[in-house]
Protein backbone atom coordinates (compact mmCIF):
# COMPACT_ATOMS: atom_id res chain seq x y z
CA UNK A 1 0.00 0.00 0.00
CA UNK A 2 1.27 3.53 -0.86
CA UNK A 3 0.62 6.01 1.28
CA UNK A 4 0.99 9.83 1.26
CA UNK A 5 0.78 11.95 -1.84
CA UNK A 6 -2.83 10.84 -4.09
CA UNK A 7 -4.42 12.93 -6.66
CA UNK A 8 -8.08 15.45 -6.11
CA UNK A 9 -9.87 16.81 -8.99
CA UNK A 10 -10.82 20.02 -7.50
CA UNK A 11 -13.87 21.82 -9.45
CA UNK A 12 -15.09 25.51 -8.93
CA UNK A 13 -18.54 26.21 -10.08
CA UNK A 14 -20.08 29.57 -11.15
CA UNK A 15 -19.02 32.72 -8.83
CA UNK A 16 -16.12 30.56 -7.04
CA UNK A 17 -14.44 29.48 -10.74
CA UNK A 18 -13.35 33.57 -10.96
CA UNK A 19 -11.82 33.13 -7.52
CA UNK A 20 -9.81 30.25 -8.43
CA UNK A 21 -8.45 30.83 -11.72
CA UNK A 22 -9.97 27.32 -12.86
CA UNK A 23 -12.67 25.27 -13.19
CA UNK A 24 -11.02 22.09 -12.98
CA UNK A 25 -7.39 20.97 -11.91
CA UNK A 26 -5.81 18.16 -10.25
CA UNK A 27 -3.53 18.28 -7.46
CA UNK A 28 -1.78 16.41 -5.22
CA UNK A 29 -2.64 16.21 -1.66
CA UNK A 30 -2.32 13.96 1.88
CA UNK A 31 -5.11 11.97 2.96
CA UNK A 32 -5.10 13.76 6.52
CA UNK A 33 -5.55 17.21 4.71
CA UNK A 34 -8.66 19.11 5.03
CA UNK A 35 -10.57 21.12 2.09
CA UNK A 36 -9.33 24.34 3.97
CA UNK A 37 -5.53 23.52 4.36
CA UNK A 38 -5.80 22.14 0.76
CA UNK A 39 -7.56 25.61 -0.42
CA UNK A 40 -4.73 27.76 1.94
CA UNK A 41 -1.51 25.79 0.02
CA UNK A 42 -3.45 26.12 -3.31
CA UNK A 43 -4.71 29.11 -3.61
CA UNK A 44 -4.29 31.44 -0.28
CA UNK A 45 -6.43 34.13 -1.85
CA UNK A 46 -9.49 32.85 -1.69
CA UNK A 47 -11.93 33.99 0.52
CA UNK A 48 -14.00 30.43 1.39
CA UNK A 49 -16.50 32.68 3.42
CA UNK A 50 -19.68 31.48 0.93
CA UNK A 51 -18.66 29.11 -0.10
CA UNK A 52 -19.85 25.60 0.88
CA UNK A 53 -17.89 22.38 -0.18
CA UNK A 54 -18.56 19.03 -1.28
CA UNK A 55 -16.53 15.80 -1.47
CA UNK A 56 -17.74 13.27 -3.92
CA UNK A 57 -21.17 15.03 -4.80
CA UNK A 58 -21.81 14.98 -1.26
CA UNK A 59 -21.89 18.15 1.18
CA UNK A 60 -18.57 18.06 3.62
CA UNK A 61 -17.12 20.44 6.59
CA UNK A 62 -14.05 22.35 5.19
CA UNK A 63 -12.24 20.75 8.39
CA UNK A 64 -12.75 17.23 7.51
CA UNK A 65 -9.53 14.76 6.69
CA UNK A 66 -10.26 14.31 3.15
CA UNK A 67 -9.11 10.48 3.19
CA UNK A 68 -9.68 8.70 -0.11
CA UNK A 69 -11.66 11.49 -1.63
CA UNK A 70 -11.29 12.08 -5.70
CA UNK A 71 -13.20 15.25 -6.27
CA UNK A 72 -13.57 18.22 -4.03
CA UNK A 73 -15.97 21.09 -5.46
CA UNK A 74 -16.37 24.71 -4.23
CA UNK A 75 -19.96 26.10 -4.59
CA UNK A 76 -21.15 29.28 -4.14
CA UNK A 77 -24.63 29.62 -2.91
CA UNK A 78 -26.87 28.12 -5.23
CA UNK A 79 -29.79 29.98 -7.64
CA UNK A 80 -31.65 26.80 -9.97
CA UNK A 81 -35.01 27.50 -11.02
CA UNK B 1 -42.66 6.93 -6.50
CA UNK B 2 -41.70 6.60 -10.15
CA UNK B 3 -38.95 9.47 -10.62
CA UNK B 4 -37.17 10.91 -13.56
CA UNK B 5 -34.96 13.99 -13.47
CA UNK B 6 -33.05 15.08 -16.30
CA UNK B 7 -30.76 18.02 -17.10
CA UNK B 8 -30.90 19.11 -20.61
CA UNK B 9 -28.73 22.01 -23.01
CA UNK B 10 -31.85 22.37 -25.60
CA UNK B 11 -35.46 23.90 -25.13
CA UNK B 12 -37.27 21.77 -22.45
CA UNK B 13 -40.11 19.12 -24.61
CA UNK B 14 -42.91 18.37 -22.17
CA UNK B 15 -43.05 14.49 -22.04
CA UNK B 16 -46.29 12.89 -23.14
CA UNK B 17 -47.93 12.00 -19.86
CA UNK B 18 -48.27 8.44 -19.86
CA UNK B 19 -51.89 7.43 -19.06
CA UNK B 20 -50.90 4.84 -17.11
CA UNK B 21 -52.60 4.47 -13.37
CA UNK B 22 -56.57 5.08 -13.09
CA UNK B 23 -55.63 6.10 -9.58
CA UNK B 24 -54.20 9.30 -10.53
CA UNK B 25 -56.70 12.32 -9.65
CA UNK B 26 -54.75 14.79 -9.92
CA UNK B 27 -51.35 16.54 -12.50
CA UNK B 28 -50.21 19.69 -11.85
CA UNK B 29 -47.05 21.16 -13.96
CA UNK B 30 -45.08 23.95 -13.12
CA UNK B 31 -42.83 25.95 -15.79
CA UNK B 32 -40.62 28.85 -14.40
CA UNK B 33 -39.44 30.75 -17.07
CA UNK B 34 -36.87 33.57 -17.58
CA UNK B 35 -38.41 36.88 -17.38
CA UNK B 36 -36.64 40.35 -18.73
CA UNK B 37 -36.98 42.11 -15.76
CA UNK B 38 -35.19 41.31 -13.06
CA UNK B 39 -34.20 43.47 -9.93
CA UNK B 40 -34.82 46.31 -12.07
CA UNK B 41 -32.47 45.31 -14.91
CA UNK B 42 -33.83 44.39 -18.69
CA UNK B 43 -32.42 41.03 -19.65
CA UNK B 44 -31.63 39.23 -22.69
CA UNK B 45 -31.47 35.83 -20.93
CA UNK B 46 -29.62 33.67 -18.30
CA UNK B 47 -27.15 31.55 -18.20
CA UNK B 48 -27.36 27.83 -16.12
CA UNK B 49 -24.76 26.03 -14.89
CA UNK B 50 -24.87 22.53 -12.91
CA UNK B 51 -22.48 20.05 -10.78
CA UNK B 52 -24.95 17.71 -12.45
CA UNK B 53 -23.27 14.55 -10.83
CA UNK B 54 -24.09 16.08 -7.68
CA UNK B 55 -27.43 18.12 -8.83
CA UNK B 56 -29.13 15.06 -9.82
CA UNK B 57 -28.49 12.91 -6.45
CA UNK B 58 -29.19 15.87 -3.93
CA UNK B 59 -32.43 16.66 -5.93
CA UNK B 60 -32.77 12.86 -6.41
CA UNK B 61 -33.04 12.78 -2.65
CA UNK B 62 -35.05 15.55 -1.55
CA UNK B 63 -37.67 14.58 -4.49
CA UNK B 64 -38.35 11.13 -3.05
CA UNK B 65 -38.20 12.16 0.85
CA UNK B 66 -41.24 14.74 -0.57
CA UNK B 67 -42.70 11.80 -2.72
CA UNK B 68 -43.08 10.11 0.20
CA UNK B 69 -43.83 13.07 2.67
CA UNK B 70 -46.71 14.30 0.24
CA UNK B 71 -47.88 10.67 -1.19
CA UNK B 72 -47.02 11.45 -5.14
CA UNK B 73 -47.15 8.66 -7.76
CA UNK B 74 -44.94 10.22 -10.28
CA UNK B 75 -42.51 13.12 -10.51
CA UNK B 76 -40.84 14.29 -13.65
CA UNK B 77 -37.87 17.12 -13.43
CA UNK B 78 -36.50 19.06 -16.20
CA UNK B 79 -33.86 21.72 -15.78
CA UNK B 80 -32.31 23.57 -18.71
CA UNK B 81 -28.70 24.32 -18.56
CA UNK B 82 -26.76 27.31 -20.73
CA UNK B 83 -27.97 29.97 -22.31
CA UNK B 84 -32.18 30.54 -21.77
CA UNK B 85 -33.61 33.20 -23.36
CA UNK B 86 -36.11 35.22 -21.86
CA UNK B 87 -39.71 33.42 -22.37
CA UNK B 88 -38.51 30.60 -22.91
CA UNK B 89 -38.61 27.86 -19.71
CA UNK B 90 -35.45 27.00 -17.72
CA UNK B 91 -37.60 24.79 -15.72
CA UNK B 92 -40.70 22.00 -16.00
CA UNK B 93 -41.59 19.79 -12.65
CA UNK B 94 -44.66 17.52 -13.31
CA UNK B 95 -46.28 15.82 -10.22
CA UNK B 96 -48.99 13.10 -10.28
CA UNK B 97 -50.99 12.15 -7.26
CA UNK B 98 -54.07 10.62 -5.97
CA UNK B 99 -55.62 14.29 -4.93
CA UNK B 100 -54.96 17.69 -5.82
CA UNK B 101 -53.42 18.31 -2.54
CA UNK B 102 -50.43 16.14 -2.24
CA UNK B 103 -49.00 17.11 -6.14
CA UNK B 104 -49.83 21.37 -4.88
CA UNK B 105 -47.73 20.62 -1.65
CA UNK B 106 -45.44 18.42 -3.22
CA UNK B 107 -44.56 20.90 -5.79
CA UNK B 108 -44.11 23.93 -3.80
CA UNK B 109 -41.83 22.20 -1.52
CA UNK B 110 -39.62 20.79 -4.29
CA UNK B 111 -39.26 24.43 -5.77
CA UNK B 112 -38.17 25.07 -2.38
CA UNK B 113 -35.49 22.48 -2.32
CA UNK B 114 -34.35 22.99 -5.53
CA UNK B 115 -33.58 26.65 -4.04
CA UNK B 116 -32.13 25.71 -0.76
CA UNK B 117 -29.08 23.24 -1.89
CA UNK B 118 -29.06 21.83 -5.06
CA UNK B 119 -25.81 23.10 -6.95
CA UNK B 120 -27.22 24.97 -10.08
CA UNK B 121 -26.23 28.45 -10.69
CA UNK B 122 -27.41 31.05 -12.76
CA UNK B 123 -25.77 34.44 -13.87
CA UNK B 124 -26.82 37.35 -15.45
CA UNK B 125 -25.49 37.31 -19.48
CA UNK B 126 -23.69 35.04 -21.85
CA UNK B 127 -20.31 33.72 -20.14
CA UNK B 128 -16.92 34.44 -21.82
CA UNK C 1 -56.43 39.98 -15.34
CA UNK C 2 -57.23 38.34 -18.49
CA UNK C 3 -59.31 35.43 -17.70
CA UNK C 4 -61.14 32.97 -19.67
CA UNK C 5 -63.87 29.98 -18.27
CA UNK C 6 -64.70 27.31 -20.66
CA UNK C 7 -67.59 24.55 -20.04
CA UNK C 8 -67.76 21.74 -22.25
CA UNK C 9 -69.23 18.20 -23.49
CA UNK C 10 -66.41 17.04 -24.83
CA UNK C 11 -62.47 15.73 -23.70
CA UNK C 12 -60.59 18.70 -22.56
CA UNK C 13 -57.90 20.42 -25.46
CA UNK C 14 -55.01 22.48 -23.49
CA UNK C 15 -55.10 25.78 -25.39
CA UNK C 16 -51.38 26.84 -26.75
CA UNK C 17 -49.82 29.17 -24.36
CA UNK C 18 -49.39 32.20 -26.03
CA UNK C 19 -46.03 33.38 -25.47
CA UNK C 20 -47.65 36.72 -24.63
CA UNK C 21 -45.32 38.79 -21.75
CA UNK C 22 -41.96 38.84 -21.55
CA UNK C 23 -42.89 39.29 -17.45
CA UNK C 24 -44.56 35.16 -17.00
CA UNK C 25 -41.92 33.55 -14.94
CA UNK C 26 -44.39 30.98 -13.94
CA UNK C 27 -47.23 28.76 -15.29
CA UNK C 28 -48.58 26.44 -13.32
CA UNK C 29 -51.30 24.04 -14.73
CA UNK C 30 -53.76 21.70 -13.07
CA UNK C 31 -55.59 18.63 -14.32
CA UNK C 32 -58.17 16.96 -12.52
CA UNK C 33 -58.46 13.54 -13.56
CA UNK C 34 -61.62 10.85 -12.62
CA UNK C 35 -60.29 7.96 -10.29
CA UNK C 36 -61.66 4.48 -10.35
CA UNK C 37 -61.52 4.44 -7.03
CA UNK C 38 -63.68 6.51 -5.16
CA UNK C 39 -65.16 6.12 -1.60
CA UNK C 40 -64.02 2.37 -1.87
CA UNK C 41 -66.15 1.75 -4.87
CA UNK C 42 -64.81 0.98 -8.08
CA UNK C 43 -66.04 3.58 -10.81
CA UNK C 44 -66.71 3.68 -14.95
CA UNK C 45 -66.53 7.52 -14.90
CA UNK C 46 -68.78 10.53 -13.29
CA UNK C 47 -71.58 12.58 -14.78
CA UNK C 48 -70.84 16.35 -14.32
CA UNK C 49 -74.01 18.80 -14.68
CA UNK C 50 -73.83 22.66 -13.96
CA UNK C 51 -76.13 25.59 -13.85
CA UNK C 52 -74.07 26.93 -16.55
CA UNK C 53 -75.03 30.86 -16.82
CA UNK C 54 -74.83 30.78 -12.52
CA UNK C 55 -71.47 29.23 -12.89
CA UNK C 56 -69.58 31.04 -14.93
CA UNK C 57 -70.61 34.06 -13.03
CA UNK C 58 -69.91 33.14 -9.69
CA UNK C 59 -66.24 31.40 -10.58
CA UNK C 60 -65.69 34.20 -12.38
CA UNK C 61 -66.20 36.64 -9.16
CA UNK C 62 -63.80 33.42 -7.36
CA UNK C 63 -61.33 34.03 -9.73
CA UNK C 64 -61.34 37.78 -10.61
CA UNK C 65 -60.97 38.46 -6.89
CA UNK C 66 -58.22 35.35 -6.67
CA UNK C 67 -56.48 37.22 -9.31
CA UNK C 68 -56.25 40.58 -7.34
CA UNK C 69 -55.41 38.49 -4.10
CA UNK C 70 -52.47 36.58 -5.41
CA UNK C 71 -51.20 38.96 -8.57
CA UNK C 72 -51.93 36.58 -11.65
CA UNK C 73 -51.92 37.90 -15.45
CA UNK C 74 -54.09 35.28 -17.03
CA UNK C 75 -56.17 32.23 -16.12
CA UNK C 76 -57.71 29.61 -18.41
CA UNK C 77 -60.32 27.64 -16.68
CA UNK C 78 -62.06 24.75 -18.41
CA UNK C 79 -64.59 22.13 -16.48
CA UNK C 80 -66.04 19.50 -18.35
CA UNK C 81 -69.34 18.49 -18.17
CA UNK C 82 -71.64 15.16 -18.86
CA UNK C 83 -70.51 11.76 -19.10
CA UNK C 84 -66.61 11.54 -18.41
CA UNK C 85 -64.52 8.21 -18.15
CA UNK C 86 -62.39 7.08 -15.67
CA UNK C 87 -58.84 8.12 -16.78
CA UNK C 88 -59.72 11.54 -18.16
CA UNK C 89 -60.17 15.00 -17.21
CA UNK C 90 -62.57 16.59 -15.60
CA UNK C 91 -60.69 20.08 -14.45
CA UNK C 92 -58.13 21.98 -16.21
CA UNK C 93 -56.68 24.93 -15.03
CA UNK C 94 -53.72 27.12 -16.45
CA UNK C 95 -52.31 30.25 -14.10
CA UNK C 96 -49.53 32.71 -15.49
CA UNK C 97 -48.20 35.01 -13.11
CA UNK C 98 -44.82 36.66 -12.53
CA UNK C 99 -43.34 34.36 -9.76
CA UNK C 100 -44.17 30.77 -8.55
CA UNK C 101 -45.90 31.55 -5.67
CA UNK C 102 -48.60 33.62 -6.84
CA UNK C 103 -49.45 30.97 -9.09
CA UNK C 104 -49.73 27.86 -6.68
CA UNK C 105 -51.12 30.42 -4.12
CA UNK C 106 -54.02 31.05 -6.58
CA UNK C 107 -54.05 27.61 -7.68
CA UNK C 108 -54.86 25.88 -4.22
CA UNK C 109 -57.28 29.14 -3.70
CA UNK C 110 -59.15 28.43 -7.01
CA UNK C 111 -60.08 24.84 -6.83
CA UNK C 112 -61.30 25.22 -2.85
CA UNK C 113 -63.77 27.93 -4.03
CA UNK C 114 -65.22 25.93 -7.54
CA UNK C 115 -65.56 23.18 -4.37
CA UNK C 116 -67.27 25.81 -1.98
CA UNK C 117 -70.21 27.09 -4.04
CA UNK C 118 -69.98 26.97 -7.74
CA UNK C 119 -73.05 25.05 -8.90
CA UNK C 120 -71.48 22.16 -10.09
CA UNK C 121 -72.36 18.71 -9.48
CA UNK C 122 -71.32 15.37 -10.47
CA UNK C 123 -72.81 11.85 -9.55
CA UNK C 124 -71.72 8.51 -9.90
CA UNK C 125 -72.98 6.44 -12.90
CA UNK C 126 -74.78 7.59 -16.26
CA UNK C 127 -78.26 9.00 -15.61
CA UNK C 128 -81.12 7.44 -17.15
CA UNK D 1 -98.70 48.60 -14.76
CA UNK D 2 -100.26 44.86 -14.02
CA UNK D 3 -99.53 43.48 -10.99
CA UNK D 4 -100.21 40.47 -9.42
CA UNK D 5 -99.32 36.94 -10.92
CA UNK D 6 -96.28 36.88 -13.21
CA UNK D 7 -94.73 33.82 -14.22
CA UNK D 8 -91.28 32.36 -12.54
CA UNK D 9 -89.12 29.67 -14.00
CA UNK D 10 -87.87 26.97 -11.87
CA UNK D 11 -84.74 24.89 -12.14
CA UNK D 12 -84.13 21.91 -10.33
CA UNK D 13 -80.02 20.54 -10.56
CA UNK D 14 -79.12 17.40 -9.57
CA UNK D 15 -80.30 15.45 -6.24
CA UNK D 16 -83.19 18.28 -6.53
CA UNK D 17 -84.10 17.44 -9.63
CA UNK D 18 -85.55 14.15 -8.33
CA UNK D 19 -87.16 15.83 -5.18
CA UNK D 20 -89.15 18.02 -7.44
CA UNK D 21 -90.00 15.90 -10.27
CA UNK D 22 -88.96 18.45 -12.95
CA UNK D 23 -85.86 19.76 -13.64
CA UNK D 24 -88.00 22.60 -15.28
CA UNK D 25 -91.07 24.49 -14.86
CA UNK D 26 -92.86 28.08 -15.06
CA UNK D 27 -95.22 28.75 -12.59
CA UNK D 28 -97.06 31.78 -11.22
CA UNK D 29 -96.08 33.46 -8.43
CA UNK D 30 -96.91 37.19 -6.59
CA UNK D 31 -93.90 39.29 -6.17
CA UNK D 32 -94.23 39.27 -2.14
CA UNK D 33 -94.01 35.26 -2.26
CA UNK D 34 -90.85 34.06 -0.75
CA UNK D 35 -89.00 30.90 -2.28
CA UNK D 36 -89.60 29.39 0.40
CA UNK D 37 -93.35 29.94 0.47
CA UNK D 38 -93.46 28.93 -2.99
CA UNK D 39 -91.71 25.74 -2.68
CA UNK D 40 -94.53 25.14 -0.17
CA UNK D 41 -97.38 26.11 -2.69
CA UNK D 42 -96.19 24.15 -5.77
CA UNK D 43 -94.19 21.11 -3.86
CA UNK D 44 -95.26 20.93 -0.30
CA UNK D 45 -93.48 17.34 0.14
CA UNK D 46 -90.08 18.58 -0.83
CA UNK D 47 -87.29 19.32 1.85
CA UNK D 48 -85.15 22.04 1.56
CA UNK D 49 -83.09 21.32 4.31
CA UNK D 50 -79.89 21.34 2.23
CA UNK D 51 -80.70 23.22 -0.39
CA UNK D 52 -79.63 26.52 -1.42
CA UNK D 53 -81.57 28.73 -3.73
CA UNK D 54 -80.59 31.68 -6.47
CA UNK D 55 -82.56 33.98 -8.30
CA UNK D 56 -81.91 34.83 -11.35
CA UNK D 57 -78.01 33.32 -11.10
CA UNK D 58 -77.54 34.72 -7.46
CA UNK D 59 -77.24 33.56 -4.12
CA UNK D 60 -81.18 34.60 -2.40
CA UNK D 61 -82.56 33.94 0.77
CA UNK D 62 -85.31 31.71 1.34
CA UNK D 63 -86.95 34.19 2.82
CA UNK D 64 -86.91 36.97 0.36
CA UNK D 65 -89.97 38.57 -1.65
CA UNK D 66 -89.38 37.35 -5.45
CA UNK D 67 -89.99 40.51 -6.40
CA UNK D 68 -89.65 40.21 -10.13
CA UNK D 69 -87.53 37.39 -10.17
CA UNK D 70 -87.41 35.95 -13.63
CA UNK D 71 -85.51 32.68 -12.50
CA UNK D 72 -85.42 30.16 -9.15
CA UNK D 73 -82.86 27.36 -8.93
CA UNK D 74 -82.31 25.09 -6.41
CA UNK D 75 -78.95 24.29 -5.66
CA UNK D 76 -78.05 20.78 -3.56
CA UNK D 77 -74.43 20.72 -2.71
CA UNK D 78 -72.01 21.43 -5.17
CA UNK D 79 -69.02 19.30 -5.87
CA UNK D 80 -67.20 20.14 -9.17
CA UNK D 81 -63.77 19.78 -9.98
Amino acid sequence: MKTGAMKITLLAFAQSRDAFGFSERVVEFEEGETARGLVGRIAPGVEIGNLRVAVDCEFASWDAALGNARELAFLPPVSGG
Amino acid sequence: MKLDILFTHEPIVIPDLLSGSREIGAVVEFRGFVREMEHGEALEGLFYEAYEAMAGKVLGNHLRELGEIHGCDAVEFIHRLGWVPVGEASLYIRVCSAHRGEGLGFLAAAIDRLKLDVPIWKRVGKPG
